[in-house]
């Protein structure tokens, strides 16, 4: 259990180095939100996982811990790409520009 | 056996907490500032966690996540993001600067006397405090400490701190409400042109924010019930529950939350709490204690006298709740409406 | 872990910072859990994650709405380098 | 060094206050202004809670596990509540005042349209 716990949270440590590198590197604004709606989602969900096999095995009572992450699983699994798609539009509707190849 | 305050857990903390503080104090446009400010409040609440103090991580990631963001973001929908830039005002910058560095020398000259971080027997940690922690079991049953000193221990403390948020309320309101905001007629036009409501807009944040609102409030009331085993009470559980229908608000429309709550409703529900309150504290007199000593309560609430005192501290929690909640609401209706009443962010 | 979103946060628009702050209310949640697993009282740690999984996306969704209704770009912008003062 | 480690958190609370105290003296903002007291009063907030800190203690909610005890409790091994529950209800009071300080910015800006603390006092003095 413990083996799976330390291969899901690195998974998802190298995901977050992916999203943080890609809001970096990315030249405009769409660009940041797909690198962060995604990686951001993803890598939280995996460490989370990871998290609820690291506990599984202490105590009798970890199952309502592990039923509690998942429920954050749940919510931000619903909460970060409703603020992504929030976000986006509102980047939209203020008239961030795309960035074409040529413009700089 | 890990240490209480993690160093390779706070000290990195605190750095970025003053970097933040630079940072959202010297950008120019304030809907920025706001934003930083509200990054700022994460890793105050991850180092409130990290110094062991759970309530207060709570009750800064329901404020903070939830409420005093939006309450600025909202200020500056009705104002305007814009700071020109002004020239000139060194020597001011540079007289203020003296007199701040002065001011943060003398602090600094009085470290040394102050206690070493995490000194067990330090004068905060040796007077009152170790009655506390060794006599909340057998007079109140509750494993919660801050929640037996909260309410119980420091009831008048709360009792008052509970009246501030009240008159915070009521003084939101006689500043910025407009008379003509009775009337809700639509002619009465906002001050500033504002720009129109596009109700046709975010059906995804609208169905997201109707799936989750009563999670959000379910989730309020257990932290308010079972605040007496785990982080939690009234300030936290109220303000998440502020929060729950601001996010209605945000989501749909001002109308659409006033439609329900009316204003009238809403301040009789802030008074409301803290009346809760305070007939909990009269109640403990006609029964022949002190005021807020809930112990003498016994032939009200069930159990014998730690028992009853249990169940007074979940009474005065919930009162505190209501306060904390429509008083959060209250803020926000007329922070994003301009006092009017009729539409806002 | 957190060291690299500072950068990110000095982004250039308002709007990329609004970003940042949203990827960094998520790590929090992951960092309150690591903290209490520290402290092995999980179970104290795990309510205030929740509280944060579920009010999380309240910010960013009241300043995308700022930005719905403005429908104008911040200056931030327009003034380009000279954004810090 | 050694010194300065174990008075870090002072260090820091200080600095706060500094950066506080000059955003509310020396900004012409008023929101600026606003945030300048909530930084000062986080602050404060920070002084009380790590002086109420203890070295290798649990947090201050009892349960039965391991070397907490339901009944009798090691007072060295949990942390300092008092001074927890006075932060938290500041907290929550400082966001209400932090909503009266606004609510004074929008009244302002309704008047005189600026946030500029210079331009208010040029329209107040025509």
């Amino acid at each position: 259990m413990d083996i799976l716990a330390g291969i899901l949270i690195s998974t998802g440590l190298i995901f977050f180095l992916g999203t943080t590198i890609g809001l970096l590197r990315f030249p405009d604004f769409y660009s940041r939100m797909h690198a962060a709606g995604k990686g951001d989602t993803l890598s939280t969900v995996v460490i989370l996982l990871g998290c609820i096999c690291l506990i599984s095995t202490q105590g009798d009572l970890s199952w309502i811990l592990g039923l509690k992450i998942l429920l954050i699983i749940n919510f931000i699994f619903i909460g970060s790409p409703t603020a992504t798609h929030a976000m986006m539009d509102a980047g939209n509707k203020a008239g961030a520009k795309p960035w074409k190849k040529d413009a700089d | 056996m890990p240490s209480l305050p993690i160093w390779q857990f706070d000290v990195p903390l605190l750095i970025l907490v003053v970097l933040f503080a630079v940072v959202a104090l010297s950008i120019r446009n304030l809907m920025g500032t706001a934003i930083v400010f509200g990054a700022y409040s994460f890793m105050m609440c991850l180092i409130w966690a990290g110094m062991g103090a759970v309530d207060v991580a709570f009750t800064e990631a329901a404020v903070g996540a939830g409420v005093s963001t939006v309450f600025i973001v909202s200020t500056i929908y009705n104002t305007s993001a814009t700071m020109p830039p002004r020239p000139g005002g060194l020597p001011f910058k540079l007289f203020i600067g003296v007199v701040v560095t002065l001011t943060g020398v003398f602090l600094l000259s009085a470290i040394p006397d102050f206690p070493k971080w995490g000194e067990p027997n330090s004068p905060a940690n040796a007077t009152v405090a170790p009655y506390y922690i060794s006599n909340t079991i057998a007079d109140a049953h509750v494993p919660n400490i801050v929640t037996t000193v909260l309410a119980d221990y420091r009831g008048f403390d709360t009792l008052l701190e509970t009246t501030v948020v009240f008159i915070a309320c009521i003084a939101i309101y006689s500043i910025l409400r407009v008379d003509e905001a009775r009337s809700k007629t639509e002619d009465s036009g906002p001050v500033d042109a504002e720009p129109h409501y596009d109700p046709s807009d975010s059906l995804i944040v609208r169905q997201a924010s109707r799936f989750m609102v009563p999670f959000m409030q379910l989730f309020a009331l257990y932290v308010i019930a079972h605040g007496h085993y785990s982080p939690g009470g009234g300030f936290q559980g109220g303000v998440i529950l502020g929060a729950s229908l601001i996010l209605v608000a945000i989501s749909f429309d001002l109308k659409f939350l006033l439609a329900q709550w009316r204003e009238k409703q809403i301040m009789l529900m802030v008074a409301w709490g803290v009346f809760l309150y305070a007939v909990v504290g009269l109640g403990c007199v006609f029964m022949g204690g002190n005021y807020l000593d809930y112990g003498f309560l016994n032939p009200v609430l069930p159990g014998e006298q730690d028992m009853a005192r249990s169940h007074g501290i979940l009474l005065v929690e919930i009162g505190v709740g209501i306060t904390v909640m429509f008083s959060m609401i209250g803020i926000h209706i007329n922070l994003a409406s301009n006092g009017h009443f009729d539409r806002g962010l | 872990m957190l060291l690299v979103l500072v950068l990110a946060i000095k982004g250039p628009t308002v709007i990329d910072r609004l970003v940042a702050v949203n990827v960094i209310g998520t790590k929090s949640i992951v960092l309150l859990l690591f903290a209490g697993i520290l402290f092995g009282q999980l179970d104290m740690f795990v309510d205030i994650a929740l509280g944060y999984g579920l009010l999380n996306y309240i910010v960013s969704i009241a300043a995308s709405r700022y930005y719905q209704h403005r429908k104008c770009l911040e200056p931030e912008h327009t003034i380009g380098k000279g954004e810090v003062s | 060094m050694e010194n300065l480690i174990a008075n870090f958190n002072y260090v820091i609370v200080v600095i706060l206050m500094m950066i506080g105290l000059w955003s509310m003296l020396a900004q012409k903002n008023l929101i600026k202004k606003c945030i300048g007291m909530a930084i000062f009063q986080t602050g404060i907030i920070l002084f009380f809670i790590s002086i109420g800190a203890k070295d290798n203690a649990l947090i201050p909610i009892l349960t039965e596990a391991s070397d907490h005890k339901y009944h009798d409790p090691d007072v060295a091994k949990v942390a300092n509540p008092l001074t927890q529950i006075l932060m938290l209800t500041a907290i929550v009071v400082g966001v209400a005042t932090l909503g009266v300080g606004l609510a004074l910015a929008q009244k302002i800006y309704r008047e005189y349209s600026s946030f500029d603390e210079d331009e208010i006092l040029n329209k107040q003095t025509k």
